[in-house]
């Protein structure tokens, strides 16, 4: 199944759930309303014609420019994206599913934006949610343990946000 | 008493306690600083929680800072035992990004030094799992083999671990003269002490009694928890990424002859010469992962004596590695391949300068280590250390 | 009041007597003056001590150097010369030098007593073992059951380690040691019991000197059975001295280090000196029980023997006989763990009860029905046989009132009070 | 061959030290000693050790009587008993409570009576085996000649007293008197005694998912 059919019958299926997407992209992704992913996800791991039983990664990305000179110029609002790569084995195909969420939910500094743990759909997403939640502050729903992953429990703030800040110290240990 | 148990049903069992135990992060067999948390009755562990991130070095937060070029050593220092492959994929990842073509010498130079790099890393795989299981030996006599490839790969780049070797856009530099030559002598040494390995472990009576039907991971959780390369063959997916990836990987292998290593019928490609599959042995149990392994091995060799004449064979350039500041063009790209632990993705982010907006790299042992609360759930603690051995996890890859 | 010497140091014309009376006589003091006697003693004790020192250093040595042959590397090679013969010297110094830790959680009575509890029940086994005719610290009439009895008390060093470490590792190590002698004990003894029929004592002077003369004198060529049982209490035997692949008490790549996890320096050691003790001992009773002892494959020393003074060449021979057996024993051992993978508790645990258990049992009765019914094997076609049963029989057929006379004697010592 | 020569030697120090009487009361005191230590620890990992030293000595005691059988046994059986026994201790009992162990006062009066009654029944009884309340004049030779205590022990296992043989001249019969039977009432009791072990040491545990 070619790309551009793949996102054409997707957005077929579930019509305005499917935001955006980009078919001649170097890797071509569809954007998904944070809502209806788990649905999305599940249709897509369930179809017969598509059978998407690997979720190679989650990757939480960080659109957000601290320094307010460049903030000025960059061409996107300030945002959090999390990327979904998907393949099948079974089909040899892939996908990718792109959710866009605000950076602070309800926009309140410190609140965490939520979106609906995947990880019912795909085991490996326990942990790979976790990591995004450690390193890219996005909560996730529904998550059966979501605890920090790589960083200590401990730890403050969510280091691959682009306006995180190194601890000055940490447990007596120097930070910056 | 709750509702819906017998009460007439009643069984005997001596009346023991539970008892948390930590297996690392200082343990001789959790291959670095991988920390498990059992909970056990008596010997037989009824939990096992991982712990990770004691190797965490933020080496995405720093590739945020840096050129792709700038990078490739801390790709080196993900999974340290196959820096090669690690280097590899990232470059993948970048030329996809940037749309790069390779010329042909360069592919069968990157086909060589790869496949070079898994048996360097499956040797120390199959060493360390006898060290896992016990036995000491194999664990040296793998190390004495290893000694020699990486002699081969000094000669290519000068280092003997952290390579960095394979750049976007080809290589540092080429293969010395007379190097093909060494490196097929060296092939020719090896391939008979695979038979001895194979004497020592694949058929050895204790090591079956202790891999057969231990750690058994189905196809369908293997797939479920994204386990890739061995840990995923082994359970008897038929799925390799330098077969079934993305054009740009395997195009690399393109023109190249191998079979897939994963059961078919209760046999594996060209298993004739190897010893057999054991009576007790289940598909997705330890002694499968580990013949993959060993399999891949004969798989690589065979993959490099084609390579040599294709090598000798092509022409133009081995490559012009990008400059260190090259503007990288806007957009994303994610690119997985086939790396002696699974599958090992890149992604990067580009917002048209020379530094990546976002750089992630999918660990292949990550995926395969969260299988472990499932496979190590009511098995005795001997044999903790044989099925996460089996997975051999590399822990720089994990906490990246 | 006075009281026979035979009591307590037994009364075997052996290495000690000679020794004893010779101090005697230095001392000018009448032949079987005590204080000889205690002299002598003492001289064996220490003697035996620096058997197990030394042989501890030479096998931690030897392990070295045979498992670096065996993995393409050469071992140690520099400290004392070429072969690095001093290595263990220098680890030994080095051992002494390190702090010697004890853990918060540690109970410190056991810890610190744990090591020498090993060490002294192999030592003790030490002084029942006869390394040439009679040349042993104490002949025991019962040397066999004394020497399995002791080194099953090795045991407790390792279980009080284990519990007294204060450490969970150290304590799964413990228990698994615990179980896994307290159920090789029934198989071992079951294998050192058929040489015991054959021969019909429990002396191991006596059984030594039943297989002289030619090799096929052995026990080993005793009945077909032999070999079988050989195997049998071999395997018992490494796995109750506890070596691969039956270290599960200090399974590194499980339990960290097991019931030595904890100790460090000199303790350490101590441990080490008894597991090699032991790994000795046990090559000594295999040596004994079914490789002639310390006969060579051929008499040569049989027709000088006989002679007072150039008996003790022919012991001096036999002792070399013995140890050279006794460390092909060991070598065999250091073999083992170089090459195999361990093996599970579980897997232990069934080999000695479902293995081990039935084999030996199969084998005592096999060897009582084979020698019962006399039947011939390669011992019996060859010349210059020694007839086993001789022996045997002769307490109980012979004059069975001789070996009560003791008793008599005694109640009639009573009579003259 | 082995020399069965007898040898008949006097021990005596030229301080007038017998040295059997010697070791007999370190040893005597090392079991007395231990065995009240048994009693007085508190722990039951250490009280077990001190049972073992107790043993132990008690199997030095015989060997030091020449009966070398006995002995081994005594540290083969005893000891290797009390090895379970401390298996059984560390592993069954791991809560705190059992580890540490307290006596009432009414379990202290109990046991000392119990203690008591046993320790006045076997002095009554060792005193009152006239034998051993003869002593040796100074000077007086005794001589003992060979200590072999496995074989007679061995063969009156199968049923041949070779001791009764020579203070029973009547006939046969006599002689064929061995501890067959009582060896065979002891072997089939303790086994009893272990398969009773075992199913107390089990517990009830209603196990959920199992419906008859």
């Amino acid at each position: 199944m070619s790309e551009k059919s793949l996102l054409q019958l997707l957005q077929s299926r579930f019509g305005n759930v499917v935001t955006g997407g980009d078919a001649d992209a170097i890797d071509p992704w569809i954007q998904v309303e944070p809502q209806s992913l788990l649905n999305v996800c599940t249709y897509l791991r369930d179809d017969n014609k598509l059978r998407f039983d690997l979720l190679n990664c989650i990757t939480g990305v960080d659109y957000f420019e601290p320094d307010a000179k460049k903030a000025a110029k960059s061409p996107w609002q300030p945002h959090t994206e999390l990327v979904y790569h998907l393949s099948s084995i079974a089909l040899k195909h892939t996908l990718v599913i792109k959710v866009v969420l605000p950076r602070w939910k309800n926009d309140q500094e410190g609140s965490l934006p939520e979106v609906d743990s995947v990880s019912s759909v795909w085991r490996t997403a326990d942990w790979h949610e976790r990591e995004v939640y450690d390193l890219s502050g996005i909560f996730f729903q529904g998550h059966p343990d979501l605890r920090r992953i790589l960083c200590p429990e401990d730890w403050v703030g969510h280091p691959l946000r682009k306006d995180y800040q190194m601890p000055l110290e940490y447990h007596g240990i120097r930070g910056r | 008493m709750a509702t819906g148990f017998d009460s007439r049903v009643v069984e005997y069992d001596v009346r023991t306690d539970e008892m948390l135990v930590n297996m690392g992060p200082q343990h001789p067999s959790t291959h670095g600083v991988l920390r498990l948390v059992l909970r056990t009755d008596g010997e037989i562990v009824s939990e096992v929680t991982p712990h990770i991130g004691y190797l965490h070095r933020c080496a995405e937060k720093i590739g945020e800072n840096l050129t792709p070029r700038q990078w490739i050593p801390y790709t080196d220092r993900m999974d340290y035992l196959a820096g090669m492959n690690m280097n590899l994929g990232w470059s993948l990842a970048v030329e996809k990004l940037m749309g790069l073509q390779l010329p042909d010498k360069a592919r069968h130079l990157r086909v060589i030094i790869a496949e070079l790099g898994r048996i360097a890393s499956h040797l120390v795989g199959m060493g360390a799992y006898g060290l896992d299981l016990g036995t000491f030996s194999p664990f040296l006599y793998a190390f004495r083999e290893r000694e020699k490839i990486l002699d081969l790969f000094e000669e290519v780049c000068g280092a003997r671990l952290t390579y960095s070797y394979i750049t976007p856009g080809g290589a540092t530099a080429d293969l010395p003269p007379g190097w093909i030559g060494r490196c097929e002598a060296f092939l020719n040494e090896l391939v008979p002490i695979i038979s001895d390995y194979h004497n020592l472990l694949t058929s050895n009576a204790i090591f079956i009694k202790r891999t057969c039907g231990i750690g058994v991971l189905s196809a369908e959780m293997a797939i479920d928890y994204g386990c890739s390369g061995p840990v995923l063959r082994g359970s008897g997916v038929d799925y390799d990424l330098r077969r079934d990836g993305e054009e740009r990987y395997t195009e690399m292998y393109d023109g190249y002859s191998f079979e897939v290593i994963a059961e078919r019928d209760g046999h594996y490609p060209k298993d004739h010469q190897y010893p057999k599959v054991p009576q007790d042995a289940v598909l997705g149990d330890c002694w499968h992962r580990f013949y993959v392994r060993m399999l891949e091995v004969m798989q690589a060799i065979d993959l490099l004596r084609q390579g040599f004449d294709r090598y000798s064979a092509a022409t133009g350039d081995w490559g012009t590695p990008i400059k260190l500041t090259q503007k990288l063009p806007k957009g994303e790209a994610y690119l997985e391949t086939e790396a002696p632990r699974g599958q090992m993705g890149f992604y990067l982010v580009s917002d048209g300068s020379s530094i990546p907006w976002r750089v992630r790299a999918r660990s292949s042992s990550f995926c395969n280590l969260s299988v472990t609360h499932e496979i190590c759930r009511g098995v005795p603690i001997a044999d903790v250390p044989a099925i996460v051995g089996s997975l051999d996890i590399v822990m720089g890859e994990i906490d990246r | 009041m006075r009281l026979n010497v035979i009591l307590f140091f037994g009364k075997h014309p052996g290495a000690k007597r000679i020794v004893a009376e010779f101090i005697n006589s230095l001392l000018s003091l009448s032949s079987d003056h005590a204080l000889g006697y205690v002299v002598a003693s003492l001289i064996h004790c220490v003697l035996l001590l620096h058997v197990i020192a030394v042989g501890a250093l030479v096998f931690i040595w030897m392990e070295r150097k045979v498992s670096g042959r065996i993995q393409d590397r050469l071992g140690p090679t520099r400290v004392g010369g070429r072969f690095g013969w001093l290595q263990t010297l220098a680890d030994g110094l080095k051992l002494i030098t390190k702090e010697d830790l004890m853990p918060g959680a540690a109970d410190p009575l056991l810890f610190r007593l744990a090591p020498y509890l090993s060490f002294a029940a192999s030592f003790t086994a030490f002084l029942a073992l006869p390394f040439a005719d009679g040349w042993a610290a104490q002949v025991l009439n019962v040397g066999a059951f004394f020497v399995l009895a002791v080194l099953g008390l090795e045991v407790f060093g390792v279980i009080l380690a284990g519990y007294g470490s204060g450490s969970k590792w150290s304590l799964f190590g413990g228990m698994r040691e615990a179980a896994q002698v307290v159920s090789y004990e029934v198989p071992l003894g079951l294998c050192v019991l058929v040489p015991v029929t054959v021969c019909g004592t429990l002396n191991l002077v006596t059984i030594g000197n039943m297989q002289a003369g030619l090799f096929t004198n052995w026990l080993i060529f005793q009945n077909p059975f032999m070999p079988i049982v050989f195997l049998a209490f071999f395997t018992c035997a490494m796995a109750s001295v506890n070596r691969a692949p039956f270290d599960l008490a200090e399974a590194e790549s499980e339990l960290v280090a097991g019931f030595h996890t904890e100790y460090s320096g000199l303790r350490w050691s101590i441990f080490f000196m008894a597991e090699y003790g032991s790994m000795f001992v046990v090559s000594a009773l295999a040596a004994i029980l079914f490789f002639g002892a310390w006969h060579g494959p051929l008499p040569v020393f049989a027709s000088i023997s006989a002679s007072p003074y150039l008996m003790h060449i022919a012991n001096l021979a036999g002792c070399t006989n013995f140890i050279l057996k006794t460390v092909i024993g060991v070598t065999v051992m250091i073999w083992i763990r170089w090459t195999l993978p361990r093996l599970r508790i579980d897997q232990v645990i069934t080999m000695c009860w479902k293995y081990c258990v039935p084999i030996a049992a199969f084998c005592l009765v096999g060897t009582v029905a084979w020698e019962v019914t006399g039947l011939p094997w390669i011992g019996d076609m060859t010349p210059n046989r020694n007839p086993m049963g001789s022996v045997r029989e002769h307490w109980a057929q012979d004059d069975p009132v001789a070996s009560t006379s003791h008793s008599v004697v005694i109640a009639e010592g009573r009579r003259n009070d | 061959m082995t020399d069965f020569t007898e040898l008949s030697a006097v021990a005596m120090l030229p301080l007038g030290i017998v040295w059997h009487t010697v070791f007999f009361w370190v040893f005597a005191a090392l079991t007395s000693g231990f065995a009240i230590a048994v009693v007085l620890e508190k722990n039951v990992v250490r009280m077990a050790l001190y049972l073992i030293a107790t043993l132990s000595a008690t199997a030095a005691l015989f060997m030091l009587a020449g009966a070398h059988f006995i002995g081994a046994m005594q540290i083969m059986i005893y000891v290797g008993g009390t090895l379970v026994l401390l298996i059984f201790g560390v592993m069954l009992t791991a809560q705190s409570a059992f580890v540490s162990m307290r006596t009432s006062g009414g379990e202290w009066v109990t046991g000392a009576i119990l203690g008591g009654v046993l320790f006045a029944m076997l002095a009554t009884n060792a005193i009152s085996v006239k034998a051993w309340r003869t002593y040796y004049k100074e000077g007086t030779q005794v001589s003992v000649d060979a200590v072999e205590t496995v074989a007679p022990i061995g063969l009156a296992l199968v049923g041949i007293r070779t001791d009764a043989r020579v203070e029973s001249p009547s006939g046969p019969a006599a002689i064929q008197s061995g501890y067959l039977l009582p060896f065979e009432i002891i072997s089939v009791h303790l086994l009893v005694v272990l398969i009773g072990a075992a199913y107390l040491a089990r517990t009830k545990v209603q196990l959920p998912g199992r419906s008859a």
